[in-house]
Order: structure tokens, then sequence, then C-alpha cells
């Protein structure tokens, strides 16, 4: 049941994606995409029961263990509160003709091809596999991301895919070597599943995999906006529809997570965990650094938001980094917990530009206004970024800080903690500016619409609900994953 | 502890205090103008004044709100309260406990805010200027003083003015210590600023940018005026029986109705030391403008300061 | 053939691999940049066609001929296309001085030498010239993407990398699984395809290089 | 009412109130508010329930209430010990006013409010008590930064809700980002001990304590410290405080000054003498001593700013500042002594119950005054005191309530602070003749600065009171105001009598703050040194010299008072009947305006050159002159007086940032190149690093 069900789950957005390219009306089209999310969400959770219950499972080149299964989880919920947000962001965006219609069936085949290949990554267990889809989601996202045709997306697209190519070739280069070295001591295919690996991972040549695992750390980072490689991820990620936005920050650099976190284990087995720790820790400060002045001196919200998630990916680097069940805990937990708030954000701050017509912050005024509940929800978004109980963000930030408290890092803990005051002071600054005051001559003063709202509220209860508790069965996931990686 | 005054000693030094409050100022004033080789007014003066304000009639702002008419009555009240704290005739703790230094410069302090709030109440220029002024001198002559207090509390280890008199017992000056002399300096010091006199304030004048205490009384009148003219007599005895309660022995604890005879007559002698310490100064300074007296009083704050340390050190 | 004339063969090519790639950097005119990335694609399929018969392993011919066909005669042919598609410039537009470049490139290749070296004892097909070669591709391709301004030399940087990727995963593996491989180059494919169509259209859209915008920033 | 169930029963008031204002602002917005504050006066009833239940209960009574487990790697509780219930009485307090006020309040300063906002802020008021009364009753870690972080968003809601004008947001953002920096070190000071204990309630924290080498111990503390200072608003932490506490609703201020302030000196309390005290043995001598010397600081400073101070409600703010040090004085002082071999312990017991003491008091008269300034603001919609005037005939009660507050607030007699300060004296005198050497005099002056604050308080507040309540209006806004609504004027009469019961028998209070005294420093109890001598006298027994210790009764010296003032009535009356008739005020014969009485301004000006040094007073003075400059047509005059550390520390920090951050922003060539450059130089270093590391 479950075997087959990881052959399934993949094919579920390839179809909707194929049935999309059939018709042209929007209704179809939309329920098209929210039922085709739907079915993907039920059957991750059935699938998510069965290897709760009973252990990963595996199917050829596919394998899901708990670490997929938490991307997993997070996958599918933001794909179907993407699809109800889309239902009414599309309206929105018809009107002021970001989006045409005829083109709509593309756009939603896309975006599923895209999500296809996303689900793909995160049941990959062959390596090869990993970055194939991993080059898949550039492919198809990139086609988004320029998706709006005039030619900052351009510009934003051919620079997404050209940096995240070759980061993407320096994984396969990683990939490559560490197959080398599993190859020598155990030949033929399986030397490329990763479980395979790790069962003779301490055997593997140190000296190859120190050299696979650079490779990697530095092409998956690329994807997943670890700075310095972040450069185009706040270009991408602002230039996107925003449903697609929300999809990139919120799980695409998640999943270029996992293939570091593949890599990280290995390594970890191969040369001592040490090492690969080392690696993470440096590019999660670097990226938490770097991420801080732009911050603060942000004006495109989008770009906020984009320059956010290379702070929040630093952030779980960091938690890799320290190390321990405490901080791979808290990085997982990281991950789940920023892909959501980030994709609420996301959709707070559409609906905000799709209001006003523009992404200058100073530009959105007296957000509270005329949109009291989108502003509050883009007020609770931002808090929780900023780490603010009791919204989930605060959780895991405080495993990752009592992580690094535990394994002693104080230069590391001063960094990470006074950067985070600074980015909630700049994050705090930009949304009051936002929020209050009057609402600007452009603001458009009609009622807030349902749909979006939807999908944001979803989101928004996930998002408190891990703030104040965390559920057993989901703990015992992530503490089952904690396991796979710590050891 | 069992207290050496009883409840009707008390109250009996309090009135003493209260009646004897003009005749000091009649005093005061009399030797001013002996100094000054002039006749001057008789030393019951004062009591003549009180009783004629008592008969007029009162002419009130009618800006003024119906507060203005009770801050008199609270102000005397305040004062003559605090009269209740000093020993007179006789040192050692009251029979029940009552109030100490703390309470009595509290109590002054609060007959300061009502005078100071009533002054504004009528609104006009000059009532806010006295208040201003006075709230200006009052911050810094309230930490010296409390610390010339001190200086000797902590020895004797209690603020209760009563038993600190009962610990300095009939010890004179040949008994002080440099502390004692130090507090003494400062509390000399601090007379004339804590009694409203030259060089701090100008008791006499009715030049508008000159007065402070008075400019706040300028809108009371009749028995309004007479409370706060009483209250003004009574605050420089109390201070000046609360230095010689101080430095001075006072009548010795437990004495019966001669040794409250001998005290009363020290008290007396005391009290007319000090009014004629007053009058010197008044005769011999020239009022300082404003902004020299914060100097002035930091003369005093160096001297209990340094009082202190050498009780600490 | 025998396991030293083997490593002798494939490091050769690896020589010869270098030699391209020297072309590439040095290369003044896109044209010569897209024949030399074709003739380096020729060489690789080349060591797979020895590597195969080294070997025997027959998902080595499909390898070599799927790499000749797309990345020695397709990917060339489509790059050319373009250039003339759209008469840009043949001119190289360096962003640091070509010299510079090449210096670049030779410090990139001692350093992957050195790292190697420092590998200590592992079996030959690493130890020989074939993974400080391969790394050496891989991060000079790069190089040539971040030293050039436009587009198509971009492009020509790209699949040079992937080259050396694809020249060491088959030295140092004696090749990959089958379908990874296929995959691998199916990505490739559309990877290029996707490219072509952005360079196309922001030519289209604004008479402008796809390189050189540069709005968003900051 | 059954104590243990008491807990449930609050949350539940609290928790009631927030979601009914949320969902009944659909229906109504009056509804959501009057319901919401309805919830949230029976939550402050049941707060003072069980705060009275425990204080007043078996001696050492702790009721405790196991919460859900709700995060797998901690166990959450609740335990109400003594310390905790004093501070759960203290916020009970102020908050039955607030809820009280509230309603009323909101209506009659902002009619236009739609419910959004109504709604927003019955919601934020029930959240803010509730997590402030349970930051005290928390347990564990994780409760308390939860809540402690509930009441930072809370009370940020409530001052951004007031006015949508960029001013209550600039404030917001201060005190949002100055609360989370302290709540960053709170953070660290708590998880370095949960990594040694391994877990997050206040019990293995302690043990975890117990084994600290000094050093740490001693980091620990003033982490913790400086977090809560910075919530405290100690200088120079304080710059957001006289922000944000005036642009908050009334009520709200009077919580936020009046309350939240003290939840900081819980913490300190909490931390000192109980989480990270030694086993044995006094506390490290830097604690107390700096404790101290901040206090006095910020006494003195807090005082002299307020001093300078133009709007009313920026003025009762940074009184809280100087109060907070009044309280920190007591707190330092009982860190110096507490355990201290001899007498220290009855003298620290002195020393923390005058703090305690102050605690209540302030959040007494504070919460009066904000409430005073808040219906002064609701009728004239005016906080500038030089707007106002006259309104002592126009809100009589008002008027006389503050007044009240204000002979309260300068600590004078008959009324509650001058207990307190009078008991921080005494503390610090017995002190000082214990700790012989400079020790000694660091304390003595800390008394004369106490002595200064009590001066310059008076000073201020004879500014507030008459600029604001007496003399003629000066504005429009002064001269048609109105008397507040019954429902205000009964909350500020609540306040008020708790100011009047606390000042003239301060003894009845003691036997509350015995289960404070007796959970933090394990000693004599707070009545059993300083009422010994009966209920009615406070005493300082059991004084080091062993001398006769000072006794004072309020209750005597309020009868005196009162005797007096009969007395002098009657005087006042007159000895014989005379006429008595109304003038216009004297001033030299010309026809008294407005424009004749003393402006807050001119009134504070002795004092601004006084202390020139410390204000940095700016002034401008503009002259028009009609062609000749003899002929003055008129004078403008400004002058502001500028606080040092916001100046010269905050706003250069700021725009350091945000200068540093624009510049590196614009460094950014958004070229492909330049990004791929990055990719490569990030690998190719990481590679050569890798190597070396080897």
């Amino acid at each position: 049941m479950a075997e087959t069900l990881l052959w399934v789950l993949p094919l579920i957005p390839t179809v909707t994606a194929l049935l999309m390219l059939t018709t042209r009306d929007r209704r179809v089209l939309s329920a098209l995409d929210v039922s085709g999310s739907a079915i993907l969400f039920a059957l991750a959770l059935v699938l998510a029961r069965e290897v709760a219950v009973g252990g990963p499972r595996t199917l050829g080149v596919f394998r899901l263990d708990d670490v997929g299964l938490v991307f997993l989880l997070l996958l599918v919920v933001l794909t179907l509160a993407v699809s109800i947000y889309t239902v009414g962001w599309l309206e929105q965006a018809l009107e002021v003709g970001n989006m045409k219609a005829e083109f709509l069936r593309s756009y939603f085949a896309l975006v599923h091809a895209f999500v296809a290949t996303m689900v793909v990554t995160v049941l990959a267990d062959n390596l090869g596999i990993l970055w194939i889809a991993m080059e898949g989601t550039t492919i198809t996202s990139a086609v988004l991301i320029g998706y709006h045709g005039h030619h900052h997306g351009l510009e934003a697209a051919w620079k997404y895919i050209i940096v995240t190519t070759i980061g993407i070739s320096f994984g396969l280069f990683g990939t490559v070597l560490i197959y080398a070295a599993a190859a020598d001591v155990q030949g033929g295919a399986g030397a490329m599943s990763w479980s395979a690996i790790m069962k003779i991972a301490p055997t593997l040549h140190p000296g190859i995999v120190r050299i696979g695992f650079i490779f990697a750390m530095v092409g998956y980072g690329t994807k997943a906006g670890l700075a310095p490689m972040h450069l185009w991820l706040p270009d991408a990620h602002s230039q996107a529809p925003t449903p697609v936005s929300a999809l990139l920050s919120g799980v695409l650099i998640k999943c270029a997570l996992l293939g570091i976190i593949r890599f990280q284990t290995i390594a970890a087995a191969a040369c001592g965990p040490a090492f690969p720790a080392q690696v993470l820790l440096i590019f999660g400060l670097i990226s938490v650094v770097v991420a801080t002045p732009f911050i603060l001196a942000q004006r495109d919200i989008k770009r906020l938001l984009g320059y956010h998630s290379v702070e929040h990916v630093g952030i779980v680097a960091l938690g890799l980094g320290f190390g321990g069940r405490v901080g791979t805990y808290g990085a997982l937990l990281h991950v789940v917990n920023h892909g959501i708030t980030k994709a609420l954000a996301f959709f707070a701050a559409g609906t905000a530009i799709a209001r006003y017509g523009s992404r200058d912050m100073r530009a959105i005024g007296g957000l509270l206004a005329v949109a009291p509940i989108g502003a509050t929800l883009l007020m609770l978004a931002a808090l929780s970024l900023a780490g603010v109980p009791p919204f989930s963000i605060f959780v895991s930030e405080l495993m990752v800080l009592r992580a690094g408290i535990g394994q002693g890092h104080w230069i590391a803990i001063a960094i990470f903690l006074s950067m985070v005051v600074v980015i909630f002071a700049g994050l705090l600054h930009h949304v009051g500016v936002m929020a209050f005051g009057e609402p600007t001559a452009t603001a458009s003063r009609e009622p807030e619409a349902w749909f979006p709202l939807a999908g944001m509220l979803l989101l928004a209860a996930i998002m408190i609900l891990l703030g104040i508790t965390l559920p057993g069965s989901f703990d015992g996931i992530l503490q089952r994953a904690t396991e796979v990686i710590v050891d | 502890m069992t207290g050496e005054r009883p409840l009707a000693l008390v109250l009996l030094e309090m009135t003493l205090l209260v009646l004897a409050g003009p005749l000091v100022t009649g005093a005061i004033q009399k030797m001013k103008a002996r100094l000054q080789c002039r006749q001057g007014a008789g030393v019951l003066q004062p009591y003549r004044d009180l009783t004629k304000l008592f008969r007029k009639g009162t002419v009130q702002a009618d800006t003024a709100s119906g507060l203005f008419r009770s801050i008199p009555v609270l102000v005397v009240a305040a004062t003559v309260a605090a009269g209740a704290f000093v020993p007179v005739v006789r040192a050692g703790p009251p029979a029940f406990p009552l109030g100490d230094a703390l309470m009595l410069l509290g109590l002054l302090a609060l007959a300061r805010f009502l005078t100071a709030v009533g002054a504004l109440d009528a609104g006009g220029a000059f009532g806010g200027m006295g208040a201003s002024r006075e709230m200006t001198i009052a911050p810094l002559v309230e930490p010296v003083l409390m610390m010339v207090v001190f200086s000797t509390a902590i020895a004797a280890g209690t603020t209760e003015l009563g038993a600190l008199a009962a610990h300095r017992g009939t010890s004179w000056l040949l008994a002080w210590s440099a502390a004692d002399f130090l507090g003494f300096a400062a509390m000399l010091l601090l007379l004339p600023a804590e009694t409203g006199r030259i060089p701090v304030d100008n008791p006499d004048t009715h030049l508008e940018l000159t007065m402070l205490h008075e400019g706040m009384l300028l809108e009371h009148s009749g028995p309004g005026l007479g409370c706060m003219v009483l209250a003004s007599h009574t605050r420089q005895i109390v201070i000046v029986a609360v230095a010689s309660a101080l430095f001075f022995p006072v009548g010795p604890a437990g004495a019966g109705v001669v040794g409250v005879l001998v005290g009363a007559g020290a008290f007396a002698g005391k009290i007319l030391a000090l009014a004629i310490y007053l009058a010197l100064v008044e005769s011999s300074y020239a009022k300082l403008r404003l902004f020299r007296v914060p100097q002035y009083l930091g003369v005093g704050f160096v001297c209990a300061l340094t009082a202190l340390a050498l009780r600490i050190l | 053939m025998s396991e030293e004339a083997l490593h002798a063969v494939i490091d050769d090519l690896g020589a010869l691999l270098l030699f391209t790639m020297i072309l590439i950097v040095a290369a003044g005119q896109i044209y010569r940049a897209i024949y030399a990335v074709s003739a380096q694609s020729l060489l690789i399929a080349l060591a797979a066609a020895v590597l195969a018969t080294a070997t025997g392993n027959t998902d080595l011919w499909v390898i070599a001929g799927v790499t000749l066909a797309v990345k020695a005669v397709a990917l060339p042919w489509v790059l050319h296309w373009i250039v003339q598609r759209m008469d840009i410039r043949r001119e190289i537009e360096p962003v640091i001085p070509i010299a510079a470049t090449l210096a670049l490139s030779v410090v990139i290749v001692v350093a992957s030498f050195q790292l190697t070296t420092s590998l200590g004892p592992v079996r030959q097909a690493i130890a020989g010239n074939a993974l400080p070669v391969g790394i050496s591709l891989t991060l000079t391709g790069v190089l040539v993407m971040a030293t050039r301004k436009t587009a198509l030399t971009q492009m020509v940087g790209l699949f040079a990398s992937e080259n050396g990727i694809f020249f060491t995963a088959m030295a140092v593996t004696q090749g990959m699984p089958l379908i990874i491989e296929i995959g691998v180059i199916l990505d490739v494919i559309l990877a290029a395809l996707v490219m072509t169509i952005l360079v196309l259209r922001v030519r289209s859209t604004v008479d402008a290089d796809v390189a050189d915008l540069d709005r968003l920033r900051g | 009412m059954d104590v243990d169930s008491g807990l449930g029963l609050m949350a539940a008031c609290y928790g009631a109130g927030a979601l009914s204002s949320l969902l009944l602002a659909r229906l109504s917005g009056r509804l959501a508010l009057g319901v919401g504050h309805l919830a949230a006066f029976a939550g402050a009833v049941a707060g003072l329930g069980i705060a009275l239940g425990v204080l007043l209960g078996a001696p050492g009574r702790t009721l405790t209430q196991p919460l859900p487990i709700l995060f797998p790697f901690a166990r959450l509780s609740l335990s109400v010990d003594g310390l905790s219930a004093y501070f759960l009485f203290v916020i009970s307090l102020v908050a039955v006013a607030a809820a009280l006020y509230g309603p009323a309040y909101l209506r009659a300063h902002s009619p236009d409010a739609g419910p959004a906002r109504q709604a927003a802020q019955g919601f934020a008021l029930n959240v803010f008590l509730g997590s402030m009364a349970f930051v005290c009753c928390a347990d564990d870690a994780l409760t308390f930064l939860f809540c402690w972080e509930g009441m930072t968003l809370a009370s940020y809601v409530l001052v951004v809700s007031d006015d949508r004008d960029g001013e209550n947001a600039r404030a917001g953002l201060l005190y949002m980002v100055m609360a989370h920096g302290g709540t960053a070190l709170l953070l660290v000071a708590f998880l370095i001990l949960t990594e040694r204990s391994g877990a997050f309630d206040f019990m293995a924290l302690r043990a975890a304590a117990r084994d600290l080498d000094p050093a740490t111990r001693t980091t620990l503390f003033f982490l913790a410290f400086s977090g809560f200072a910075a919530k405290a608003g100690v200088v120079p932490l304080h710059v957001w405080l006289p922000r944000a506490h005036p642009a908050a609703p009334s009520h709200v201020s009077a919580l936020m000054s009046g309350v939240m302030l003290k939840v900081a000196i819980y913490g300190i309390l909490r931390f000192a003498f109980d989480l990270l005290a030694p086993v044995a043995g006094p506390l490290p001598f830097s604690w107390g001593w700096i404790v101290l010397f901040v206090g006095t600081i910020s006494a003195v400073l807090g005082v002299l700013y307020a001093l300078q101070q133009h709007d009313l409600k920026r003025l009762l703010a940074f009184h809280s500042v100087e109060n907070i040090g009044i309280i920190l004085i007591g707190v330092g002082l009982a860190m110096i002594l507490w355990r201290q071999e001899g007498v220290g312990g009855a003298l620290a017991t002195v020393a923390l119950t005058a703090a305690l003491l102050h605690t209540v008091n302030h959040a007494a008269f504070k919460g009066l005054l904000f409430l005073g300034a808040g219906s002064v603001l609701c009728r004239t919609h005016v906080r500038n005191m030089e707007e106002l005037g006259g309104l002592a005939r126009r809100m009589p009660w008002t008027a006389g309530l503050f007044l009240l507050g204000a002979i309260a607030i300068s600590a004078l007699p008959p009324l509650n602070g001058f207990v307190s300060e009078w008991l921080t004296f005494q503390a610090l005198l017995g002190s000082a003749s214990r700790f012989h050497g400079p020790a000694g005099l660091v304390i003595v002056f800390a008394a004369a600065m106490l002595a200064l604050t009590g001066g310059l308080a008076a000073a201020c507040f004879v500014k507030a009171f008459g600029v604001t309540f007496l003399g003629r209006p000066r504005t429009s806004h002064a001269e048609h105001a109105t008397e507040a609504p019954p429902s205000m004027i009964a909350a500020m009469v609540w306040l008020g009598a708790v100011c009047v019961a606390l000042g003239v028998a301060p003894g009845y209070a003691m036997p509350l703050l015995d289960a404070p005294t007796a959970t933090l420093l394990h000693g004599p109890v707070a009545s059993a040194v300083v009422t010994a001598r009966g209920p009615l006298v406070l005493s300082t027994a059991l004084m080091p010299s062993g001398a006769d210790a000072t006794a004072i009764s309020m209750t005597m010296v309020a009868a005196l008072l009162l005797s007096l003032t009969a007395i002098a009535w009657i005087l006042r009356r007159g000895l014989q009947p005379a006429l008595h008739r109304a003038a216009p005020t004297w001033t030299c014969g010309m026809k008294p305006t407005s424009r004749f009485d003393y402006t807050a301004t001119a009134f504070a000006k002795p004092l601004r050159l006084v202390f020139e040094a410390l204000y940095h007073p700016r002034r401008e003075v503009t002259r028009e002159t009609a062609g000749t400059p003899y002929v003055l047509r008129r004078i403008h005059y400004a002058g502001e007086v500028v606080d040092l550390a916001e100046t010269q520390v905050y706003h250069r920090v700021e725009r350091e940032i945000s200068a540093l951050s624009q510049a590196i922003r614009a460094r950014s060539t958004g070229r492909i190149y330049g990004y791929i450059g990055f990719v490569l130089g990030a690998l190719f270093v990481a590679l050569l690093l890798s190597e070396l590391g080897r």
C-alpha cells in the first residue's frame, strides 16, 4: 500500500498538470488546482501515517523516511494553501493585468509540474534522482519566475536559472565524488542510494567525501539561498507571481536543505560530525549577518521577505551546525515553521501589493484602515518571522539557541542574537510603516476578498498552533527524523 | 522602651511653640532694628498683626478654586503638627510612637507644597513666581537638612528627635566631635534658608521681584493670611527648635517639674541665641541672587557630607 | 586494454580537455568558444568510448553516443543558430581582461591538483589526473561564466563545466548508472532550452542581452 | 472563594474577555468593549482573591497548578508562592480600576473608533492583564517567557491602537525593540540554566544554579538584570518608557507604568533571591551595590527629566523611572544586607519591605495620576499643560483626586508615598551605621539623593497640578471641559482610597508583606520587624545599633493633623463676622488674563538653570520688532530639554546602523557575473579552508 503510494504521489501533480492543458476555463482550472492539491494532501497524510507506524518505506529509487516526511508534510500543506489562495489571488491579478487569461492553463500546469519535481526531490533516495529532480525544480520554477514577462521577471529568471544551475552542477560534482567513494567500497547502482551509502558510510574515504561534501554543500546551498551564494534569491522570489514566491520561499529552498542534510549525514559518518557541522555553522552565520543590512535598508516588500528567507535558512544551517539532538530537532522544526510563516507573509504581502498596486513599502500605508484582517495577518506573520512568542518560529529559534548554548558557541550566539534583534527592529519598522498611518490615495477601498483570506487563515492557524503547542505525533516524526540525522 | 514624654507634655510643648513663634519673629525684628540703629516695632508686634488679620474680612481672587480657602488651614495644621515632634523642655522619646525628624521634615514639606499650590491657584504672575522660586530652593535645602539630621542620627541609631536629644544628653560644646561642629555649621547655614531670611529670602520686602515666600501669600487676606503668617512663625521656631534639639542639650530626661522649668529656661536661652544669630546674619549680609543660592547651599551640603563621612569612617 | 594504458589514455584526454578549456577561456570571439566547447564534448565522447572498450560497460557506449549527438553537435548548433538568428556582436566582452582570466584559471588548475594530491592513498583512477582535471574543468567553466558579459558566453561556460563533471563521472567512477546519466543530460537539454527562450524573449521585448540586465539590485 | 480553583477562574475570565471582544465586535464595537472590560474586571477580582488567599492563608502556603503538556521537551506549571501572590495582588489592584475606567474613557476619548479597533483594544487589554498575572505565577522558564512576551506584545498593540498616527507607531517600535532586546538577554540567561539542568521548570533551575561557579552566577544575574532593567525603564535603558507609556490609552498607561514595570521588579527579585541565590552565605558583592547605584541614578535622573516635561502623561512616565529607582534602592539594599552575619537579616527585611511597599504604593498613586490625566485628556483632548489650566473649577473630582495622588507621589505625609520612603530611609540609615568606610558613604549618598528626589518630585507636582488645574484656562479646550463620567471617577476613587488607607494605617498592610519577605529572605518577616509594636506603629525594631529604634505612627499623626485642621478651620472663619468678597487677582493694576498665569516652562526654569549641566537645554528666541528694534511686537520663545542617553547613544547608534546598511546595500550591483563570482569564490575558499583545516 505505502510502497505504491510512493509511486502515486509524484504522479498526482503530474497528471493534474497534464489535465490543466486540456481546458481554458478559469473555474475548471481553479477547481482542478484545488482538488489536485487536496488529493495530494490527503494521500500524503495517509503515507505519513504509514511511515509513522511502519517506519521508512522504500521502492526502487524512492524512499520515504522521517526526515523526508517532515519536508513532505510541509510541501503538501503549502501546496494546498497556495491553491486556495490562488483562487482569490487570480481574480485580482487578472484585474490588474499581471496575468493573461489565455496563458492561465500553462501557468497552472507549470505550477503542478513544479510541485511534482519537488515531491520527487523529497521522495528521492537515489542521490542522482535527487539531483535530477532538483534541476527539474530549477527549470520549471525559472519559467514561472519569468512568467509575468516584463523584463524584470525575465532578468530574475535568467539570474535564477544560471546561478542555480551552476550551483546544482557543483551539487552533481559532489554527488559524483560521493558515488565514487561509495563505488570503491561497494560498486553498482546501489552505491548511489542514500540509504545504501549510509550503511557503509564510515568506511568511505574521508578525503573524497570531504571534497564531495563541500561541493554538495555549496551547490545545494546555492539553491537553498545560503549567503554568499544567495544573491539570486531576492530577485527571483520578488519577481515571481506571489503564489510561486510562497512555494519558492516556503518549500523549494527547504528541499535544497534536505539535499544538504542528506550529504551532511554521509559526511558526518565518514569524516566525523565536527567537519560538516563547522561548514554549516560558518555558512549559517554568514547568511544571518549578510541578510541583516539588506533587510534594514529594504524598500521592496517582496525583496524584504526574500532576504528574510536568507536569514532563516541561515538559522536552519546554524541549528544543523550546532548539532546535537536539540540543534537538529530545532533546525527541522524551523524548516516547517519558517515555511508556513513565510508563505503566510508572502500571501499577506501579495494582497497588500494588489491593493496598492505598488511593492514599495513607503507607498503602502494605512493598511490597517483599509484591510484590517489582511494587515493583522501581515503583522502576525512579521512578528512570527521576528521570533516573537506565541508564534511558531520562536520555539524553533529557542531550540537552536539552546543547542548553541549547550555546545558553548558563545560568539556565534552573540552574533546571532544581536542580528536577530536588529532584524526585528527593521522588520517591525517596515511593517509599522505599512500598517499604520493614513491610507494612501492609491489604495483601493474595496472590502477584503474571502478566498485569499481563507488560505492565509489556514496558515495562520497552523502558525499559532505550532507556536503554543507541539502535537505528539508531529513531535514523534521530528524525534525519529533527528535520530536518523544525528546517529 | 518607656517614653519620657507623656501626651500632655507633647501637646504642651507644641502649644508652647505655637505661642512663642511670633515672639521669636518679633525679637528678631527688634534686634535687626537695633542693629540698624532704628527704634523698631515692639517685640509683640507680630501678635498684634495676627489679631488684626483674624478680625479682617477676606478678598478672594475670582479665579481661585474651592481649594483656595482651605489651603491656609491645611498649611497651618501641618506646620503646627510638625511642632509636636520636637523635644522642647525635656529630652527622650514620647511615651508613644508619634513622629520623627523625617516626619517633621515631611510635614513642613507638605505645608510648603500646599502653600505653593495655593499660590498658583489665584493665577497671576507673582504667585507663580514665588511658588517657582520656593520650589526651586526647597529641594536643595531638604537633602542638606536631612544629612545634618542623619549625621547625628547615625550616632544615635534613631531619627526620633527626643531620643536623639536624650542620646546627646547634656554634653556641651566641649564634648562635641568634629562631626558635630561641621553638622552645626551646616545647620547654621541652613537656618536662614529654612526660615526664609536673608541671604536666601527677604521676609520684609514686598518688592515682587525679590520675594520668595511672601510672593506666595499675596492673594491671601484676612484670617487666611493670618493662618499663613502664623504658619510661617511656627515653622521658623520649629526649625530653630530642631537645630537646638540636635546640637544643644535639652532638659534632662525624666526630671520633675523643676527639670521641666529648667528645660524651658534652657530652651528660651537657646532660641534666643539662635535668634540673635539670625538677626546678625540678616543685618550683616545682602540678599543673594536666586542663582547664587545653590552655591551657598552647596557649602552647607559639603559641611553636612563631611560630617556624615566623619561619623561613618 | 590494460589498466595502466587506460589511465594513460584518460590522462591524455584530460590534458586535451584542459587545452580546449584554455581555448575557451582565451577565445576572443564567440564562434571560437562554441567550437572549442563542441571539440571538448567530442573528447568527452571519445573518453566514454575508450572506457567502454576498456571496461566492456555497454552503458558507456550509449552515453558516448548521446554526448556526441547532444553536446558535441546539437547544443553548439543551437548556440550557433542563436548567434546568427540575432546578429549579436561576435566579440566576447570580458568583465576582467582575458589575460587575468587565464591567470585565474591557472590558479584553479594548480589548486585542484594540490587538492587531490593531498587526498592520500586512493585508487589510481582518483589519484591520477582525472579528478583534478575534472575539478579544474568544472571550476574554470564557471570562471568563464563569471568573467563574461554576454548570455551566450555564459551558456558556453555552463556547458564547459558540465563537460568537466561528465568527464569526472566517467573517469573516476567508470560511469554512473545509465538512467542517471540520461536524466542529467535531459536536464541539461531542458535548461539549455529555457535559457534560449529567455535570451530570445529578452532580445525581442527589450533589445538587450539578458545577461546585461541589472535593474534588480540590493 | 476557593483559592485553588482561582487560577483557572482568572484564566477563564481573561480568556473569555479576549475572545468575546473579538467575536462581539461584528455585532457592535461598544458591546465588545463593554464585555471585554467586564471580563477583565472579573479576572482582576479573581486575581485579588487568589492573592489574598495565599498571602493571608497559612504561612508558606503555595498553590501549584500543572499545565497540560504543550511541548514535549518542557513540563509547564504555575505556582503562586508568597512573592507571586504579592505581585498578583498589586497587578489586580490596579487592574480593577483600569477595567472600570476603560470603556467610558475609550468612548469619550475616541468616539469615532471602528469596531475592529475596539475589538483589538478589548482583546489586547485582557491578554495584557492575563499575561502579566501569569508571568508572576509562572513556575517554569517557558511559561515565564511566553507570558513575558505576551505582555509586551499586548501592550504594544494597545500603544499603537490608541491613535493611528506616526508618533504612536514610532513609540511602539522603540518599545518593542528594547523589550525584545531585553527578552533576548533573559532568554540567554534562562537557556544557560536550562542547559545545565536539562529541564525548564524553576525547581530544576534552582538545582542547576546551586553548583554554579561565582563568575557564571554573576554573569547570569547581570544578563537577567539588564534584561529586566530594559523592561523596568532603568536609566539608561529608559528611553522607550516616556514615549510608549503616554502613547497608550490612559488606563493602559496606568497599567504599564503602575504595574508592568513591577513585573520586571518581580523578575529581578525572583532571580536574585530565589533562582540564582547561592545555597548559603550572602549574595555576591557586586550585585546589590550595582543595583543600588543604578537605582539611585534612575531616581534622580528620572525626576530631573520629569521636571522639564510639559506633556502631562510624559511627565508621569518619567516619574515612573524615578519610582522604579526608589524601589531598586530598597531591593539593592536588601541584596547587600541579606544573610550578612549579625543583624543584617532584620535590616534586609526592612529594606525589602520598603521596596515591596513602595511597589504597591507606586502602583496605587501612579495609577491614580494616570487615570486623572486620562480624564483631563478625554475631556480636553490636550496633553500639553500649557494649553490647560483652570480645570479645578470644571472637574473638581478629578482635580481633588489628582492632588491626592500628587501629595502621595511627592512622599509627603500622611499618605502612602511617605511610608515607603520612610522605611527606605530607615533601612539606609541602619545599614549606613553598619557599613563603615566607603560603603557606608555610598549608602549615605544614596540617602541624600533620595531626599533630593523627594524634594524635586514635590516641585514637579506643584507644577503639574498647579499649571493643569489651577489659574485660568489657557485655551478653549480647557475652557469648555466638563467633569469625567462617574465610572471613571469611581475608578480613581478606588485607587485614591488605597493611597489613603496605605498611608494612614500601613501597619495593617504589613501582614500582606509577610509572605513575600518570608519566601525571599527566609528571615524575620515584615510585620515581625516593622510593626513589632502593634499594627498602628511603624518601627524598625531589632535595629542594629540596639539603641532605641525609631518608631512612628502614621495613624496618630493623621489624627493630630485632623484635629489641628479642625481647630485651624475655626480660626480661619475669623474671630468676628467680617465681609467676604471676590475680586480679580492683583496684576499690578492691569486687567488679568490667562496670559498672566505662570506657565510650566517658566515654573521649571530656575531648576532648569540650576541643573543646566544635566539638561543641555536648547532655546531659541525670535523677536518681531516693528521697524525699530526698540519696539517689540512679539517674542517667540521655544526651548526644550534633551535626554542625554537618547540623543547621545540611541539616536547615534540608530543613525550609524541605518547609514551602514544603506551603504552596504548601495554596493550591490545587480550584475549576474558578480553573482556567479560569489558562488565560485565561496566554493574555492571553502575548499581551501577545508584543506587548511586538516
